[in-house]
């Protein structure tokens, strides 16, 4: 085993298990910390598979901005911060339902050769011509929808006089 | 380089999806159920990260830029989810999804 | 050719439109409306070329033909196309007839009757459209048009019950109408007709594989056979008549179930011979079973209004009988029966409305002796009953006379199933005769008009036609052979 | 109306002229199978030796009859109704008799029908009046509906078997001297025709009241007594005897059938002239007569001898409407139809009892009045055939033996009527003759009563009947052939007349002993053998039940069906509403298992059908 | 690419793009009258409706041409995100109908309302999102312009901000949504993986080469289940009821109107692919040698998938007692109806499904703004509120009675035109697809029940006693207000309009399928 392999190994566990407790555990506020872990570790997978750049925006946004943004709403929502929720949906139902699904998805897992294959390792300059280039509006899209979504969201929380 | 197996890869993500599913249908906290559409989401990025790592030419590098993409639009989602839990706590003062079966046959 | 049929069809169109904003001029738009509509339906028999009989390998022509392009989509040819032979002018005479009736008979109706007189044309104008129909999406169009004003004209001016009986009238015919849909799609596909044209279509079936034209012929049945009704299908039947108003009634016993005869002869048995052939067991069976069905029990009724509708549904089962007997003689007396059923079951209808608005009921044990107070409508009910249960020189007798010839020629010795249920038809109506008309008065309210002259006209004009015709059928008769049923090669 | 007396006493005076005229009153449709050329059906008139027989008997009564009416009915409200009706039968008779085909004669034939319903109902407000109407009409029915069949398998025999074309132009033409299509019919198929027959004596049976068909007539009474007198007893109940002699061409090819005209006819004259016997009701008591009377025709058509039914058919019609008449006179005049309260009227309704005298006199057979030479006819005639058929004996016999009932009970009807010296019923009106109007039809028609039955002495009358037994192709018999049997005949009349003077002359009411073992023939004898009883059981407890129980199952097994399936919807719908929770994490869970589903179907579901549809 | 060159195609698109911003321009400047707004919004969607008209060759409309004429249905490219097929065009010119009709009908709203600005921003943003639906040819731009649309209507439907109704309707929409576009992208990244690309043409093209046959079918699977959502297919379906019920009316008509028929788009563009392999190459799998049949297990799935939504959608409306949410189960019925199209994939499938989408989007658009109407003037939200209305006001009582008998499918309405053609290219196409369309018109006869209840409960039944007096008679014509009138009365006629002479609609509408059908091959 490779030490990629190893690695990948630790942070694929690490991963599952920091998902898992973020979503288990009682104390809103663990939750925030189990899963700001969580995007570090995927952080760090992105890394592992020749993405830096992908690794770097994982940081930023879903470690820093996104945690920061439902901490902000668990601090908004509740009186104390360290307030607890009742899972009260635990049961066998959802278990059964995510864990055939994770069945199903294994089940393509036998068309992929098992042994390690190489990686393909991209320019990063390739990566930003691609997303600003003229052939693809992908950040238009990406505009559109945060502008509407921003427009809408301040709509929603200001506290307007009706 | 030696890289990394794919199938480990697709195990990794479909257990991360796996996992943002169960906390879905169990959490009945509107923020945690956030954070569990968050989880698979990355799960789904993840997908896009090493499907385009391990495609066969260059270009794959398309997954990367739509991880990228994809990112943003879950940031974004995430601010929208969170004002719409504001709004709902604001009114019914709670974010507890199960309280909120007004609608309702 | 100057498009003498659209301009039937627009007649009507246009009266509905200006009826249902004529307020209270509508009776007098509906009115000349229908006058305007009877005159044209007598040019047309006046002009009628005749119909020019078979040539092998030729569809049977119709006259007054008229063909536009509607929807052209290449595998889908719908084309605006009407025609009449002799059948559909017969029952496009019978529409003409009963519409004018309807709208004398309800004169006064008061309660908005514009929508009321509205209502009726639009009605009779799907009627109509039906019976010139000679593509399959136009004739659907026209089918399914007929539903919704009957569903206003009953669920508004209905009886008590009439929201459910509306309700149930709509659905269950509705369905009907979609299963027949299936069989006239999978007519057009599976035989690979050119267009939904009456000409390609009926080409295209006959050379349809037996199998398939079974299945078909059996969809359609269905279809056709809830609009007769056929036992089990017509427990919609007395549910609609007893609520519906009298003109509602009228119509609908009087043409709507004429469609599902119209239909059957004209969309199934004469385009899909083998599947009609194949079908034509269970047919019997059927028709065997609405007939005794209908009549015994009538025999059970008390109120006059069911009595009538199970009545209806006997008659109906012996047109089906007549049809599935396949030959050219069963056919003829199945239309005369179409014609001679819509005439009387209309007259019916209308004694029955009026026994209910003079005395307040129809329920033939409460009533009693009624002939001294009211003779003109005990005269109505008798000839109406009379000739319902066949009594000659009254026109359903020649019909039921053919029939019955018919079957003789067909199942032999089967004749004495109808011919036996005829005594039964014969007892209920005798017997609601003797407990109504006769005997010493009962329930009857002190002041007792009779007839009102608008009912009594409509009703007159009725008896009118069921004496003329009873004595001169043949003017009828010539009529509906000159039609592809003459020479009918059987299945 | 006169017109037809004129027809009539032409073919009198001209034997074996025939008038046939037709024109095509419905054409219908020909198809390749059965009816090549079309069917025809045609309207005509045929005078013929039969149908002058039976005008002039539907003219000249009719008319005395309505001669009668206005004095009998003139203080009656309905009266423009009478005699519309009443015109109405008459012109529909004529019409019958006139047809020159079989469905042109069913045409008119049930106007008959439909006239003798309305006349019957006339005093419609009286619930036996419109219930003896009712029973009229349906139980004719009946044989109409066997008459009809019958037309169709004529119908259908014929253009089947015949040359082409033949009968597909003349429809149901019948006889019209020649009959071209004998040699076919005596060629073919008898099960058909024999079946064809008995149809045909159905409807004859419906319409002359006979056995077991004949429970309306005595009901019929409840009409007018001019109209008992026309319809019930001169003419529309001949129809069905006329029925069978002009069909007895046909009918003649099959001895099944014979025999069973035979065996209805000779049993129905014996079988209603025993209800007769005891029966208070004096309409009644002759009502029952004409069913006999009926019977003896029937008998007569059956053992083959048409034209003497027919012979009979015109004495009877005189003499029996001539009793009808008397007995309107006496209820006209003392208001009451039950003999054990009249009595004595012979004083104060001298033309009406000597009248109804006469009307007896002929119907017991005593010579030379007219029922003698008429009935020792048929019972003669039915003598001549009896080798033919061993068990036409029986029935012989019991017509035989019918003579002396008839004989006993009409004289047992004048007797309670107008001999003793007054009325047993004392709060009766005092009785007088009816106006000049009502006794002249009763003068004419004893004179007829008397002469008819010599009418056969006349060479121009012989020829008729001589020339419509051509028609028929029957051998005629006439006039008192067998000198022994008239003898007994008579004899037999003249003993029930004796029976009859020394149980009721005089006066004198004759009573049965309590403990007489008669008494129990009596009593079924008054109840009419229970028939009306078994027809209303089976006509309002079988018909009505079985029709209640379809209405049951109408509308609670195959609507409730339909209902059922709404409810069935219904509950669905309901059900599937509780999984619309609201709870957003259920609808979450509906999406994966959704999701699953989807699986499911496209991993393992699909390939599995896609395998057994073989790759479509 | 220069930028003209990319501009040109995207003139609708960009059209609203900057209606929206100014109408948010307006709100910065303070100008926030609801009749300002609407106007400039019914501006915008018309202009952007001409564009679309004129790309689609109508003449009279030629001047507002943006496209040129080989752009349209060119030769499909394998790289490319975005392609303009007439069908698609069709479908933009649907979607923006709907807008405008709504953005009309809101010109009725209380003019003092905050959050107009928002509304017709959202709105117009939506549709941007729509728009871009219509011509995507590659997967993750397909899943983001739909993901416009959705982040836009979340907010939409949780317009109403002091509502709680309106609130918990955007979230149960927001997490329904959410997990849905997760699932939608991870089926995408699946199809990404067996691949290479996200192009659909490529896609639908690939054949035997790959070699991934479960991943590929997981992956439309998620992608089924996913986009479902959107199409509101059950069990996907159990959100959009409360969502339409507690979303405002307006919202509701276009919800209810366009936004699923985004998702049915997605379908044609995701699935037809493969299913159309199936028919044209005739059946052999594209997997050549491989085990699994992807056109026919997705036909299969597709199939089962229309025939429960129908079904369960029909029977759910059956006894529903809440006008709008009986509206909200009948749309969810036609949306199996309309994946009747997909599922045979044939030409004339598409011509009917794009015709019942078509019809859909009026009958159902113009259903839900009669309800705001009627909701506008005092009636509660029962069906049985409802009684007498339709002889209190008959103009209006017609209206919906057409509608409701067009839905239901009653001839001369566009609602029949539309399932006739559609269940007439399932027989068309034999085999077993004739038991799709028995199943659609048992179904279409149920769904007969519910409509004539309500045409029942409105002109036979009599009202009681008018127990609220109507609320405002502020608003003309007769209380509908200009705008929404109009709007009402435009979809009645035109529902009469079409459904008696379709042939111009339906004509364009096949020819796009045609072209469609053989892109998609």
């Amino acid at each position: 085993m490779s030490l990629e392999e190893l690695a990948f190994l630790v942070l694929a566990v690490v991963a599952v298990g920091t998902g898992l407790a973020a979503l288990l555990v009682r104390e809103l506020v663990h939750t925030i910390l189990w899963v700001s872990v969580f995007f570090v570790d995927l952080s760090a997978i992105y890394f592992l598979l020749e993405a830096p750049f992908l690794g770097v925006l994982q940081l930023g946004v879903y470690a820093g901005a996104v945690t920061v943004l439902l901490l902000f709403g668990i601090m908004v929502t509740r009186k104390r911060i360290f307030s607890r929720d009742a899972a009260t949906g635990l049961g066998p139902v959802p278990l059964a339902l995510a864990a055939v699904t994770f069945i199903f998805l294994v089940a393509s897992v036998g068309e992929f050769p098992s042994a390690p294959t190489t990686l393909q390792v991209y320019d990063p300059s390739a990566l930003s011509a691609l997303l600003f280039g003229t052939d693809g509006p992908w950040l238009l899209l990406l505009g559109i929808i945060m502008m509407s979504g921003v427009a809408g969201a301040i709509y929603l929380v200001r506290e307007g006089r009706e | 380089m030696t890289g990394l197996p794919v199938a480990d890869l697709l195990v990794l993500s479909g257990a991360l999806l796996a996992v943002g599913i169960f906390g879905l249908l169990t959490r009945r906290n509107f923020i945690l159920i956030l954070i569990a559409v968050e989880v698979a989401m990355n799960a789904t990025i993840l997908n896009f990260v090493y499907f385009a790592a391990f495609a066969p030419t260059a270009a794959g590098l398309s997954g990367q830029a739509i991880a990228v993409v994809l990112i943003g639009f879950a940031a974004t989602e995430v601010a929208v989810g969170l004002a719409i839990v504001l709004a709902l706590n604001r009114i019914k003062g709670t974010i507890n999804v199960a309280q909120a079966t007004e609608l309702r046959e | 050719m100057f498009p003498v049929l659209s301009l039937v069809l627009a007649t009507l169109l246009l009266g509905t439109v200006v009826t249902f904003v004529a307020g209270r001029y509508a009776r007098w738009v509906a009115l000349a409306t229908s006058i305007v509509f009877l005159a044209e339906t007598a040019a047309l028999i006046w002009q009628y070329p005749g119909w020019p009989g078979y040539t092998s390998g030729a569809v049977p022509g119709f006259a007054f033909q008229e063909s536009y392009a509607w929807i052209h989509l290449g595998w889908l040819q719908v084309n605006y196309t009407v025609g009449v032979d002799g059948i559909s002018l017969v029952l496009i005479l019978l529409t003409a007839v009963l519409q004018i009736a309807t709208v004398v008979y309800s004169w006064e109706e008061t309660r908005r009757p514009g929508p009321w007189f509205g209502l009726v044309l639009l009605t009779c104008l799907g009627c109509v459209g039906v019976f010139v129909a000679l593509d399959i999406l136009l004739f659907f169009l026209f089918w399914e048009a007929v539903l919704v004003p009957m569903f206003f004209l009953i669920g508004y001016w209905g009886g008590p019950r009439r929201r459910y009986a509306s309700l149930k009238f709509f659905v269950y015919t509705h369905v009907a109408s979609i299963v027949m849909l299936v069989g006239l799609l999978g007519l057009v596909f599976y035989s690979g007709a050119t267009s939904f044209d009456y000409s390609s279509v009926y080409l295209a079936g006959h050379g349809l594989m037996t199998v398939t034209q079974t299945f078909l012929f059996l969809a359609l049945f269905f279809g056709f056979g809830v609009k007769f009704p056929v036992v089990p299908f017509h427990t919609w039947l007395p549910d609609a008549h007893v609520e519906a108003p009298t003109g509602g009634s009228v119509l609908l016993a009087g043409l709507l179930l004429k469609l599902g005869g119209y239909g059957l002869i004209r969309w199934a048995v004469l385009i899909l011979p083998l599947g009609f052939h194949e079908a034509q067991p269970v047919l019997f069976v059927i028709a065997f079973a609405t007939i005794a069905w209908g009549s015994i029990v009538s025999l059970a009724q008390r109120d006059l209004k069911r009595l009538v509708a199970f009545s209806s549904i006997n008659h109906m089962g012996i047109v089906l009988l007549a049809i599935a007997l396949g030959s050219s003689l069963g056919l003829l007396a199945a239309v005369l029966l179409m014609f001679a059923h819509g005439v009387v079951s209309a007259l019916l209808f209308m004694v029955s409305g009026s026994v209910h608005h003079t005395y307040g009921t129809r329920d033939i044990p409460s009533l009693g002796g009624i002939t001294p107070s009211t003779p003109v409508l005990a005269t109505m009910t008798m000839v109406g009953s009379l000739a319902s249960l066949g009594l000659p020189w009254l026109i359903s007798f020649p019909a039921e006379f053919t029939a019955l010839l018919a079957t003789w020629d067909g199942l032999a010795y089967w004749v004495l199933l109808p011919l036996g249920i005829l005594v039964v038809t014969a007892a209920f109506y005798i017997w609601m005769m003797q407990r109504m008309l006769f005997g010493p008065p009962r329930g009857i309210p002190e002041t007792v008009h009779d007839l009102p002259w608008f009912e009594a006209a409509g009703m007159g004009l009725l008896v009118a036609l069921t004496i003329v015709l009873g004595v001169l059928p043949f003017l009828l008769v010539n009529l509906i052979t000159s039609s592809p049923i003459a020479g009918f090669p059987g299945p | 109306m006169v017109l037809g007396l004129l027809i009539a006493v032409g073919e009198m005076l001209s034997p074996g002229t025939y008038v046939n005229s037709q024109f095509t009153w419905l054409h219908l449709a020909g198809s390749p199978g059965t009816f090549p050329n079309g069917v025809s059906l045609v309207v005509g008139t045929l005078v013929d030796p039969l149908s002058a027989l039976l005008l002039l008997v539907v003219t000249v009564v009719g008319f005395l009859v309505m001669l009668y009416s206005i004095g009998y009915m003139h203080q009656d409200r309905g009266l423009p109704r009478y005699y519309a009706e009443l015109s109405l039968f008459l012109a529909a008779m004529t019409g019958l008799v006139l047809s020159n085909n079989l469905l042109e004669f069913f045409l008119f034939w049930e106007l008959v029908g439909v006239c003798s319903y309305f006349l019957i109902g006339f005093y419609y407000e009286k619930p036996s009046a419109a219930s003896a109407a009712k029973e009229a009409f349906l139980v004719t029915r009946i044989g109409d509906v066997l008459f009809l069949l019958g037309i169709f398998i004529y119908f259908y025999h014929f253009s089947t078997v015949g040359p082409s074309g033949g009968w597909a132009a003349n429809g149901f033409v019948f006889a019209n001297g020649t009959a071209p299509y004998l040699p076919v019919v005596s060629g073919s198929g008898s099960t058909l025709l024999t079946v064809a027959g008995l149809m045909i004596l159905g409807g004859a049976a419906g319409k002359s009241a006979q056995f077991p068909l004949h429970v309306w007539l005595p009901d019929a009474m409840e009409g007018p007594t001019t109209v008992s007198a026309l319809i019930h007893a001169a003419t529309m109940v001949a129809a069905g005897v006329y029925l069978l002699a002009i069909t007895s061409v046909f009918i003649g090819f099959t001895s099944t059938d014979q025999l069973a005209i035979v065996a209805i006819g000779g049993f129905t004259a014996f079988f209603a002239a025993t209800m007769a016997v005891v029966h208070p009701d004096i309409k009644r008591v002759i009502a029952y007569s004409t069913i006999s009377q009926l019977g003896y025709m029937v008998l007569a058509v059956g053992a083959g001898f048409a034209m003497v039914g027919l012979y009979h058919l015109f004495t009877h019609a005189f003499f029996k409407a001539l009793l009808f008449l008397a007995a309107g006179s006496v209820i006209h005049a003392i208001g009451t139809q039950d003999l054990f309260k009249m009595g004595g009227l012979r004083k104060s309704m001298r033309v009406t009892s000597a009248a109804f005298l006469i009307g007896g006199l002929a119907l017991a057979g005593i010579p030379p009045f007219a029922g003698f030479w008429s009935k020792d006819d048929i019972l003669g005639a039915v003598y001549s055939q009896l080798g033919s058929h061993p068990l036409y004996w029986p029935f012989f016999l019991l017509a035989f033996a019918a003579v002396f009932l008839t004989a006993y009970y009409i004289f047992r009807a004048w007797f309670l009527a107008f001999s003793g010296d007054h009325t047993r019923d004392p709060t009766l009106p005092h009785a007088h003759e009816g106006p000049w109007v009502m006794q002249v039809p009763l003068v004419i028609l004893s004179a007829f009563a008397v002469v008819a039955g010599l009418f056969i002495f006349l060479p121009n009358f012989q020829a008729l009947l001589l020339n419509g037994a051509g028609a028929t192709g029957i051998p005629p018999v006439y006039g008192p052939t067998d000198l022994a049997l008239s003898g007994i005949s008579v004899g037999l009349g003249v003993a029930g007349i004796g029976l009859a003077y020394w149980l009721w002359g005089n006066g004198r009411v004759y009573a049965l002993p309590e403990d007489s073992p008669l008494q129990s023939v009596r009593k079924v004898l008054l109840h009419r053998y229970y028939f009306k009883v078994a027809y209303d059981w089976v006509g309002l407890r079988l018909v009505y039940g079985i029709s209640r129980g379809a209405d049951f199952v109408d509308r609670y097994v195959i609507d409730g069906t339909v209902r059922g399936l709404e409810r069935v919807f219904g509950s669905v719908s309901n059900g599937l509403r509780r999984a619309q929770t609201g709870a957003v994490s259920d609808y979450a869970g509906y999406v994966i298992a959704g999701l699953l589903g989807v699986f499911v179907l496209l991993l393992i579901v699909a390939p599995y059908l896609l395998s057994k549809m073989g790759g479509g | 690419m220069d930028a003209s060159s990319f501009i040109g195609p995207f003139v609708p698109e960009l059209l609203l793009l900057g209606a929206a911003l100014l109408i948010f321009l307006l709100d910065v400047l303070g100008i926030r009258r609801n009749e300002t707004l609407s106007t400039v919004a019914v501006a915008g969607t018309t202009l952007a409706l001409l564009s679309v008209l004129g790309d689609l060759g109508f003449a009279p409309l030629s001047v507002f041409a943006t496209l040129p004429a080989n752009v349209i249905d060119a030769a499909p490219s394998t790289t490319g995100l975005y392609a303009f097929t007439s069908l698609g065009l069709i479908f933009q010119g649907i979607f923006l109908l709907s807008a405008l009709l709504v953005s009309l009908a809101s010109a009725s709203r209380p003019s003092g309302e905050k959050g107009a600005p928002i509304f017709y921003g959202l709105l117009l943003l939506a549709t941007v999102g729509m728009l871009l639906v219509a011509v995507a040819t590659d997967l993750i731009f397909l899943l983001l312009a739909i993901e416009v649309t959705s982040i836009a209507t979340y907010l939409l439907v949780a317009y109403h901000r002091r509502e709680a109704r309106s609130l918990e309707a955007a979230m149960k929409f927001f997490i329904i949504g959410a997990l849905s576009t997760v699932l939608s992208f991870y089926g995408a990244s699946l199809l990404f993986g067996a691949y290479g690309t996200t192009n659909l043409v490529a896609i639908g093209h690939a054949t035997g080469a790959v070699g991934y046959p479960v991943l590929v079918l997981l992956g439309y699977g998620f992608l089924v289940a996913g986009l479902a959502f959107k199409v509101t297919l059950v069990p996907f379906h159990a959100w959009a009821v409360d969502v339409y019920d507690g979303a405002p009316s307006d919202v509701s008509a276009f919800l209810a109107g366009v936004t699923k028929k985004i998702g049915l788009f997605a379908y044609f563009l995701v699935f037809l692919g493969p299913v159309l392999y199936l028919r044209t190459v005739g059946g052999s799998s594209p997997f050549a040698g491989g085990p699994i049949d992807l056109g026919g297990t997705l036909t299969i799935t597709l199939a089962v998938l229309a025939v429960v939504t129908m079904t369960v959608g029909n029977l759910l409306a059956l006894l529903q007692k809440e006008m709008k949410r009986m509206l909200a189960y009948s749309s969810i019925s036609q949306a199996g109806y309309m994946l009747i199209g997909v599922t045979i994939g044939t030409a004339p499938a598409i011509t009917g499904a794009t015709m019942q989408i078509f019809a859909h989007v009026l009958m159902k658009g113009g259903a839900f703004l009669v309800v705001a109407g009627v909701g506008a003037l005092g009636v509660g939200p029962l069906i049985d509120d409802w009684k007498g209305l339709g002889t209190r006001r008959p103009l209006l009582g017609a209206a919906f009675a057409l509608m409701l008998l067009s839905l239901a499918g009653v001839p001369l309405t566009v609602g029949f035109v539309s399932k006739f053609v559609l269940f007439s290219a399932a027989v068309q196409a034999q085999g077993y697809y004739i038991w799709l369309a028995v199943a659609g018109l048992l179904n279409s006869a149920l769904s007969v029940f519910y409509y004539a209840r309500v045409l029942k409960v409105m002109f036979f039944d009599t009202a009681p006693a008018p127990s609220t007096p109507p609320v405002t008679d502020a608003l003309p014509a007769g209380g509908l207000g200009y705008g929404r009138a109009i709007a009402i009365g435009f979809i009645a006629v035109t529902i009469v309009a079409v459904g008696v002479y379709p042939q111009p609609i339906l004509g364009a509408i096949q020819s796009a399928a045609q072209h469609f059908v053989v892109v998609g091959a």
